[in-house]
C-alpha cells in the first residue's frame, strides 16, 4: 500500500517541469494545531487559487518531521478543489481565525498519518490538474490536546447566567414578594370540593407514581395540603391513596396540619392517607375499586403519571366525578385533558404549588425559568428578524448576534 | 409435554386471566398480575447479577486486575446501607454522587441538546434568496422548511412559551396570545391521542395475534378450553360474590 | 457527626456536579479519562440501585404474609413466581438461550414474562376506545381543536383513513411536523430550563430531598 | 333520560366487545390495503440504503415485553435491511426486561439471513446505568461491554474491528419505548460523539420526537406500527406490521366512528335540554 502511495508520489513529481506553470502552488498555506479538541489532529489552511475548479483537485501530503525532499511525503486525502472551504466547517465567528472563502482540511490521526502530540509532522498541500501538479512549500507542525473548547462559550456563558439567574431570583424572592399570576385550575378545585360537599360524597386524592424526591410529587403534596384546609372546613371526606410508604408519610403530616390550620383537629383521619401498593397495575385497579365503590363526587390527580392514567380517568369519568389533573407527565396530557373537567398542564403544576406554598424556592426558581424562557423568547424573535436581513441582503453581520445561539462542537 | 405445547398453554392462560379484568376486577386477574410482578422482579435479578456481579465486577477484578473498580463496589454497598436504620445516613454518600454527577452531566448537554438546538432550528429566515426569482416567501405547506410553516412554527413555539409564563397575568394582548398558545397546546394533544390509539391498538393486535396463533389444533386448541374456562369461573365467583356484595 | 452526616454528602454532590458540569468543555484526554472512569462507575452503581429498588418491593409482600393480611396468598403467588424465576434464571446462568436453545430461563421468560407485561398494557386498548366513545365532546372550543386533530391523526394514520380521504394522510402529516412540533419544541425549552435549574440547585444544596434517609 | 343521555352512558363493555371484534374480524380475514410511505421512514432507509459494504450499523434495542407488538416488527425489518446490505451490526439494549428479546430477535433474524456470531454481528447484551451505558459507550467500548450477551471477550470480535467507541459507529438507531431512548441517546450520544443517527419508536413517543426530527438531530422517525409497516413494504418483505395495519385500519374507524356518535348524542342531549330549561324559564 505505502509502496504504492509513494509510486503515485513519485509520478505525480516528475512530469514536466513546463507544465508547473499551469497550475500555481497552493499559497499561504497554515499548518496549525486542530484547536478545541483532544489532541492528534493537525488544520491546514490555504487560501483558494484560480486554478480552483471540479475538474482540479487538492492533495494533502503528510510524512516525519525533518523531511524536506515532497516525493517523500504520502498523500493522505485527495479531493476536488471546488470543495472543503473554511465556511464549510460549522464554527461560530469566535472560534474561524480564516476567511471563509479559504480551504481547510483536518488531518487526524488514523491509519494513513498516525499522529501523536507534541511530535512535529511534515505537512504540504499539492494543487492538481491534469497532469499538472505544484506543491506548496513543506511546514512543520506538532499537535497537542486544548483545556478548553472555545466553540462551547455560549453554552458555558449560558449555562453560568441561567445558573446565576435562577440564585439571583431564588434570594430575592427570600427577601421581596414576587407576583405570580393566579392559576385558574385552583379556582376548579375550590369548585369541585364544594360540590362534594353538598353531594355528601368523598374526595379522592391521588399523588402519583414517583416518590418525594420528583419535584412533580412534592408540589402534588403542596396542593394537597390546600385540597386538605378545604375539605376540613366543608367536613368532607378525604381519601388519598398512595403509591409510595414515604411520599404517604410526608403526606399524612400534611393533612394533619392543614386540619389544625382550619381549627379541626378532631375531624382529621390517620387513616385518609392510606398505603395500597406500588406496584402499578394493582394499584390501579384498587383505586379503580375505590371510584366504583365509593364514588368520590370529585377526584384529583397530581403528580406524575405513566400508562394508568387513562385507566383511572376514564374509571372515574364513568362515576360521574368532577376530575382536576396536574400533571408534567406530558405523554399523558392528552389523556388527562379529555377525560379530566380541568388539567394543570406542565409547569402550570409547579406554578400552582408555587402560589399555594409561598414557598421562596419554589417561587424564585419559577421566576428564574420566566426570566430564562423571556430571554430565549427574545432571541427567537430578534435572531428570526435578523435571520430574514441576512438571508435577503446578504449581510454576514447577523451572524455576530445567531451565532450566540448555535449548537457547534 | 413438549416445551412449546405447555409455553402455548401457559401464555394463553395468563393473557386470559388479565384480559377478564375488562369484565371486572377479579381473583383470575390478580393472581395473574402478581405473578407478573413477580416473575419479572425475579428477571431483574438475575439479569443484574449476571451483568454486574459476573461481568462488570468479579471478571474485570479477579481476571484483569482492575481493582479501581473496588470502589464503584463500595459506593454501591452504601446505597444498600439504607435499609439499616442506624447506617442510613451513609446510604447519602453514594446519592451524592450518583446524583452530583448526575446534574453536572446534565446541564451542559442539556443545553446543547434541548435549548441552544431547538432555538438554532427555529431561527430561520422568513424569506428566502431562491434562484434568481429575488425574494421569495414559499407557501408549501407540505415542506416543512417552507416560509409560511417558518411562520407558523414560530408562532407556536412563541405562543406556547408565552402559556407557561407566570409572571405576568394573562390579559390584554397577552390574553390572545395565550390563547393562541391553549389551541397550539390542544391541537398538539389531540394529534398525541391520535397518534398514542395507534400504539395501544398495536399492543391489542399483538396479544390477539398471539391468541389466534395459539387456538391452533396442534397446541391442543389452549385459546378455546382456556377461554372457557375463564368464562367459566367468572360466572361462578360473580354467582357467589353477588350476595356478599351487598353487605360492602 | 452533622458534618459526616449532612455537610460532606452535600460536599460530595457539589464537587462532584461541578467537576462533570466543566467536564463537557475540555476535551484534553485527561478530562476524558475521567468521564469514562465516572461513567464506568455509575454503570456499576446504577446495578446496586436497581437491587435496592427491589427490596422494598420484597418488605412490602414479606410483611403483607407475615400479617396475614387480606390478599396474602397473592403476596405468596409473588414470591413463588420471583423465586422460581430466580432459581431458573442461575441455572441457565442468566442466559435466556444458548446456541439459539431456549433454555428454561428463556422459556420463563416468553410465555410468562412476555405475555403477561404485553396484555397488561394491551388493556389501554379498550379503555382509550371507551374515553374515546365517553369524554371526547365537543364541550368547549378547546376540547373541539382536540378532538378535530385526533380525528385526523387517527384518520392519516391508517390505510383506510387514507383511502377514504385522501387527503387526511398529508393533513396530518403537517400537524406532526409543524403545528405538533412546534408545541413541543416549545414544551421541551421550558422542561429543560426546568431541568437545568434543578440541577443547579442540587449542586448548590438547595435542593436536597434526594437525601432522603429519614429526618435530621 | 332521554335516549341521547342513555346512550352515552352506555356499558362501556359493549364498546369493549367492539373494539375486540374489530381487531379480531380483519387479522382472521385480512384485506390489505396499500401503505403509504412517509419521509421520515424514508429517511432512515434511505441513510441504511446509502451506506458502503461492512459499515458499522449500531441498534438499540430500548423496549421491553409491553411495547413488542409494535417494535419488534421494527427491529426485525431493521435488522434485514442491514444484513441484505452486509453491515456489520451491532446491537444493544438498555432496558433489562427487553434483553431477552433483542437476543431472540437478533438470533432469529441472523439465522435466517445466514449471517454469523462474532463475525457479521454481536448483541452485547444489558447494562445498568441507563445514559451513563451510552457515555461509557462513546469513550471506550470494551470497557462497558467487556463480554458480549453469550460472554464472549469483546476485545478482537472480527465485527468490532476498527470500532473503539460510538465515534466509529457510521450509523445509530435507538428503538425507544421511553426513557432511555431516542432522546437519551441524542443527548449523552450523538451530541458529543457525532454519529449519524436515526430512532424508532412507539406511538407514545413519536409525536414529542418531531422537534428533534425537525431540527435534523435525528435524520428519520420510525413511528409504532405504521413506522414498521412503511419499513416493511420499503425493504420488500411483509411482516407482522403489515399484516397488523387492516386491524389498525378497521379500529381507527371504529374509534372516529364512535367520537362521532358521541358528539352527535351529546349535542342532541344539549339541544334537548336547553330547550327545556328555556320550558322551564
Amino acid at each position: 500500500m505505502c509502496v504504492l502511495l509513494s509510486a503515485l508520489v513519485h509520478l505525480g513529481l516528475y512530469v514536466p517541469a513546463a507544465a508547473q506553470s499551469m497550475v500555481s502552488a497552493p499559497a499561504e498555506v497554515r499548518v496549525n494545531d486542530t484547536p478545541n479538541d483532544g489532541g492528534a489532529s493537525l488544520t491546514v489552511i490555504w487560501t483558494p487559487s484560480n486554478s480552483d475548479g471540479p475538474d482540479a483537485r487538492y492533495q494533502i501530503l503528510f510524512g516525519d518531521s525533518g523531511v524536506t525532499d515532497p516525493a517523500l511525503l504520502k498523500v493522505i486525502a485527495e479531493f476536488p478543489a471546488d470543495t472543503r472551504f473554511v465556511k464549510d466547517v460549522k464554527a461560530t465567528w469566535w472560534t474561524r481565525n480564516a476567511e471563509p472563502t479559504w480551504h481547510q482540511y483536518a488531518i487526524r490521526s488514523g491509519k494513513d498519518a498516525e499522529l501523536k502530540d507534541g511530535t512535529s509532522y511534515t505537512v504540504a498541500v499539492a494543487l492538481r490538474k491534469g497532469d499538472d501538479r505544484a506543491i506548496s512549500q513543506l511546514l512543520q507542525a506538532a499537535s497537542a490536546p486544548n483545556w478548553f473548547n472555545w466553540n462551547q462559550l455560549n453554552n458555558l456563558i449560558l449555562a453560568l447566567s441561567f445558573g446565576g439567574i435562577v440564585f439571583y431570583a431564588i434570594s430575592h424572592a427570600k427577601r421581596n414578594e414576587i407576583f405570580l399570576r393566579r392559576i385558574p385550575g385552583l379556582d376548579a378545585v375550590d369548585e369541585a370540593i364544594g360540590r362534594s360537599t353538598e353531594l355528601g360524597k368523598p374526595i379522592l386524592y391521588l399523588t402519583g407514581a414517583h416518590d418525594m424526591s420528583d419535584p412533580s410529587t412534592i408540589a402534588a403534596a403542596v396542593i394537597l395540603g390546600r385540597v386538605a384546609k378545604r375539605t376540613a372546613a366543608y367536613e368532607t371526606e378525604l381519601l388519598v391513596p398512595h403509591r409510595d410508604p414515604i411520599t404517604m408519610a410526608v403526606c399524612q403530616e400534611i393533612t394533619k396540619q392543614a386540619y389544625l390550620e382550619a381549627g379541626k383537629p378532631d375531624l382529621f383521619k390517620e387513616d385518609s392517607n392510606f398505603f395500597i401498593t406500588s406496584d402499578q397495575f394493582s394499584y390501579t385497579a384498587a383505586v379503580d375499586g375505590i371510584m366504583l365503590r365509593k364514588k368520590p363526587a370529585a377526584n384529583f390527580f397530581m403528580g406524575s403519571y405513566f400508562a394508568e392514567s387513562l385507566l383511572l380517568t376514564e374509571t372515574g369519568a364513568s362515576t360521574g366525578a368532577i376530575q382536576i389533573a396536574g400533571t408534567d407527565s406530558d405523554h399523558q396530557l392528552p389523556f388527562f385533558v379529555t377525560t379530566c373537567d380541568y388539567t394543570l398542564i406542565g409547569e402550570e403544576l409547579y406554578a400552582a404549588s408555587a402560589y399555594l406554598s409561598k414557598e421562596p424556592v419554589q417561587i424564585g426558581t419559577l421566576r428564574g425559568q420566566d426570566i430564562g424562557k423571556a430571554v430565549i423568547l427574545s432571541a427567537i424573535v430578534l435572531g428570526t428578524a435578523l435571520a430574514t436581513i441576512g438571508a435577503v441582503t446578504g449581510a454576514q453581520w447577523p451572524s455576530l448576534f445567531l451565532d450566540l445561539f448555535k449548537d457547534v462542537k | 409435554m413438549d416445551a412449546t405445547v405447555l409455553g402455548a398453554w401457559v401464555a394463553t392462560g395468563l393473557t386470559l386471566f388479565i384480559f377478564s379484568f375488562l369484565y371486572k376486577d377479579n381473583p383470575l386477574f390478580k393472581l395473574a398480575e402478581h405473578l407478573y410482578v413477580g416473575v419479572s422482579v425475579g428477571y431483574t435479578i438475575v439479569k443484574a447479577y449476571d451483568t454486574v456481579i459476573v461481568h462488570l465486577i468479579v471478571k474485570p477484578i479477579f481476571e484483569q486486575g482492575e481493582f479501581a473498580l473496588l470502589i464503584p463496589v463500595a459506593i454501591g454497598l452504601l446505597m444498600l446501607t439504607r435499609y439499616v436504620p442506624k447506617a442510613a445516613w451513609l446510604s447519602r454518600y453514594a446519592f451524592a454522587f450518583i446524583v452530583g454527577v448526575g446534574s453536572g452531566l446534565a446541564i451542559p448537554r442539556t443545553i446543547s441538546s434541548f435549548i441552544l438546538k431547538q432555538v438554532e432550528d427555529t431561527v430561520r429566515p422568513v424569506l428566502s434568496l431562491a434562484g434568481g426569482d429575488g425574494v421569495t416567501f414559499s407557501m408549501n405547506l407540505l415542506n416543512p422548511a417552507s416560509s409560511i410553516n417558518v411562520i407558523i412554527i414560530l408562532i407556536g413555539v412563541i405562543s406556547v412559551l408565552f402559556y407557561f409564563f407566570f409572571s405576568i397575568e394573562h390579559s390584554g394582548p397577552g390574553k390572545i396570545v395565550a390563547r393562541t398558545g391553549v389551541m397550539f397546546l390542544m391541537i398538539a394533544f389531540g394529534a398525541a391521542f391520535g397518534y398514542t390509539v395507534m400504539a395501544r391498538m398495536s399492543l391489542l393486535i399483538g396479544r390477539l395475534t398471539d391468541l389466534i396463533e395459539f387456538s391452533d389444533a396442534s397446541y391442543g386448541n389452549p385459546t378455546l378450553w382456556l377461554a372457557i374456562l375463564t368464562v367459566g369461573v367468572l360466572l361462578v365467583l360473580s354467582r357467589r360474590s353477588s350476595p356478599g356484595e351487598q353487605e360492602k | 457527626m452533622i458534618f459526616l452526616r449532612r455537610q460532606l454528602p452535600l460536599l460530595i454532590t457539589m464537587v462532584t456536579g461541578l467537576l462533570f458540569a466543566g467536564q463537557y468543555y475540555v476535551p484534553h484526554p485527561s478530562s476524558e479519562q475521567l468521564l469514562t472512569s465516572a461513567t464506568k462507575w455509575l454503570q456499576i452503581v446504577g446495578g446496586f440501585a436497581l437491587v435496592l429498588g427491589v427490596t422494598s418491593l420484597f418488605h412490602q409482600h414479606a410483611a403483607k404474609i407475615r400479617r396475614k393480611e387480606e390478599g396474602w396468598g397473592y403476596s405468596l403467588v409473588l414470591y413463588a413466581g420471583m423465586l422460581g424465576t430466580i432459581a431458573v434464571g442461575l441455572w441457565a446462568n442468566g442466559k435466556e438461550s444458548v446456541e439459539g436453545a431456549m433454555t428454561a430461563f428463556g422459556w420463563v421468560y416468553s410465555y410468562m414474562m412476555v405475555p403477561l407485561q404485553g396484555t397488561m398494557f394491551a388493556i389501554l386498548a379498550f379503555f382509550i376506545a371507551s374515553a374515546a366513545y365517553r369524554s371526547f365532546r365537543a364541550r368547549s372550543r378547546e376540547a373541539a381543536v382536540l378532538l378535530i386533530a385526533a380525528v385526523i391523526v387517527m384518520m392519516g394514520r391508517v390505510p383506510l383513513g387514507e383511502y377514504l380521504i385522501p387527503l387526511s394522510g398529508d393533513v396530518s402529516q403537517w400537524i406532526l411536523n409543524v403545528l405538533n412540533a412546534s408545541v413541543r419544541r416549545a414544551i421541551l425549552i421550558g422542561v429543560s430550563l426546568g431541568a437545568v435549574a434543578l440541577s443547579f440547585k442540587i449542586i448548590f444544596g438547595v435542593e436536597r430531598s434526594y437525601l432522603g434517609g429519614g429526618k435530621e | 333520560m332521554t335516549f341521547s343521555e342513555r346512550m352515552l352512558k352506555i356499558d362501556r363493555r359493549i364498546i369493549f366487545l367492539v373494539i375486540g371484534l374489530c381487531t379480531l374480524l380483519p387479522l382472521l380475514y385480512p384485506v390489505g390495503l396499500p401503505i403509504k410511505i412517509s419521509s421520515e421512514v424514508r429517511g432512515v432507509y434511505e441513510h441504511i440504503e446509502s451506506l458502503p459494504e461492512r459499515s458499522v450499523f449500531f441498534i438499540s434495542f430500548d423496549f421491553d415485553p409491553a411495547s413488542k407488538p409494535e417494535l419488534h416488527p421494527q427491529a426485525i425489518a431493521l435488522l434485514r435491511h442491514a444484513f441484505r446490505k452486509n453491515l456489520r451490526v451491532v446491537t444493544m439494549t438498555l432496558w433489562v426486561s427487553g434483553t431477552g428479546l433483542a437476543d431472540q430477535i437478533v438470533t432469529q433474524v441472523a439465522k435466517e439471513m445466514g449471517k454469523e456470531n462474532g463475525k457479521d454481528y454481536v448483541f452485547l447484551g444489558w447494562s445498568p446505568g441507563n445514559t451513563a451505558v451510552i457515555i461509557n459507550l462513546g469513550q471506550n467500548l470494551y470497557k462497558t461491554f467487556p463480554s458480549d450477551y453469550g460472554g464472549k471477550p469483546t476485545n478482537g470480535l472480527p465485527v468490532l474491528d476498527g470500532v473503539q467507541s460510538l465515534r466509529d459507529v457510521d450509523y445509530m438507531v435507538s428503538l425507544g419505548a421511553g426513557n432511555p431512548g431516542v432522546e437519551a441517546w441524542y443527548v449523552f450520544g450523538k451530541d458529543k460523539y457525532k454519529f449519524e443517527m436515526g430512532g424508532g419508536c412507539t406511538g407514545v413517543m413519536a409525536p414529542g420526537l418531531y422537534p428533534l426530527l425537525r431540527s435534523g438531530q435525528i435524520n428519520g422517525l420510525i413511528g409504532g406500527l405504521r413506522g414498521a409497516a412503511e419499513y416493511e413494504s420499503l425493504i420488500g418483505q411483509k411482516g407482522k406490521a403489515v399484516a397488523g395495519m387492516d386491524a389498525q385500519s378497521a379500529t381507527h374507524v371504529a374509534i372516529i366512528v364512535l367520537v362521532m356518535i358521541c358528539n352527535l348524542f351529546y349535542f342532541s342531549m344539549r339541544r334537548a335540554t336547553g330547550r327545556q330549561s328555556q320550558v322551564g324559564s
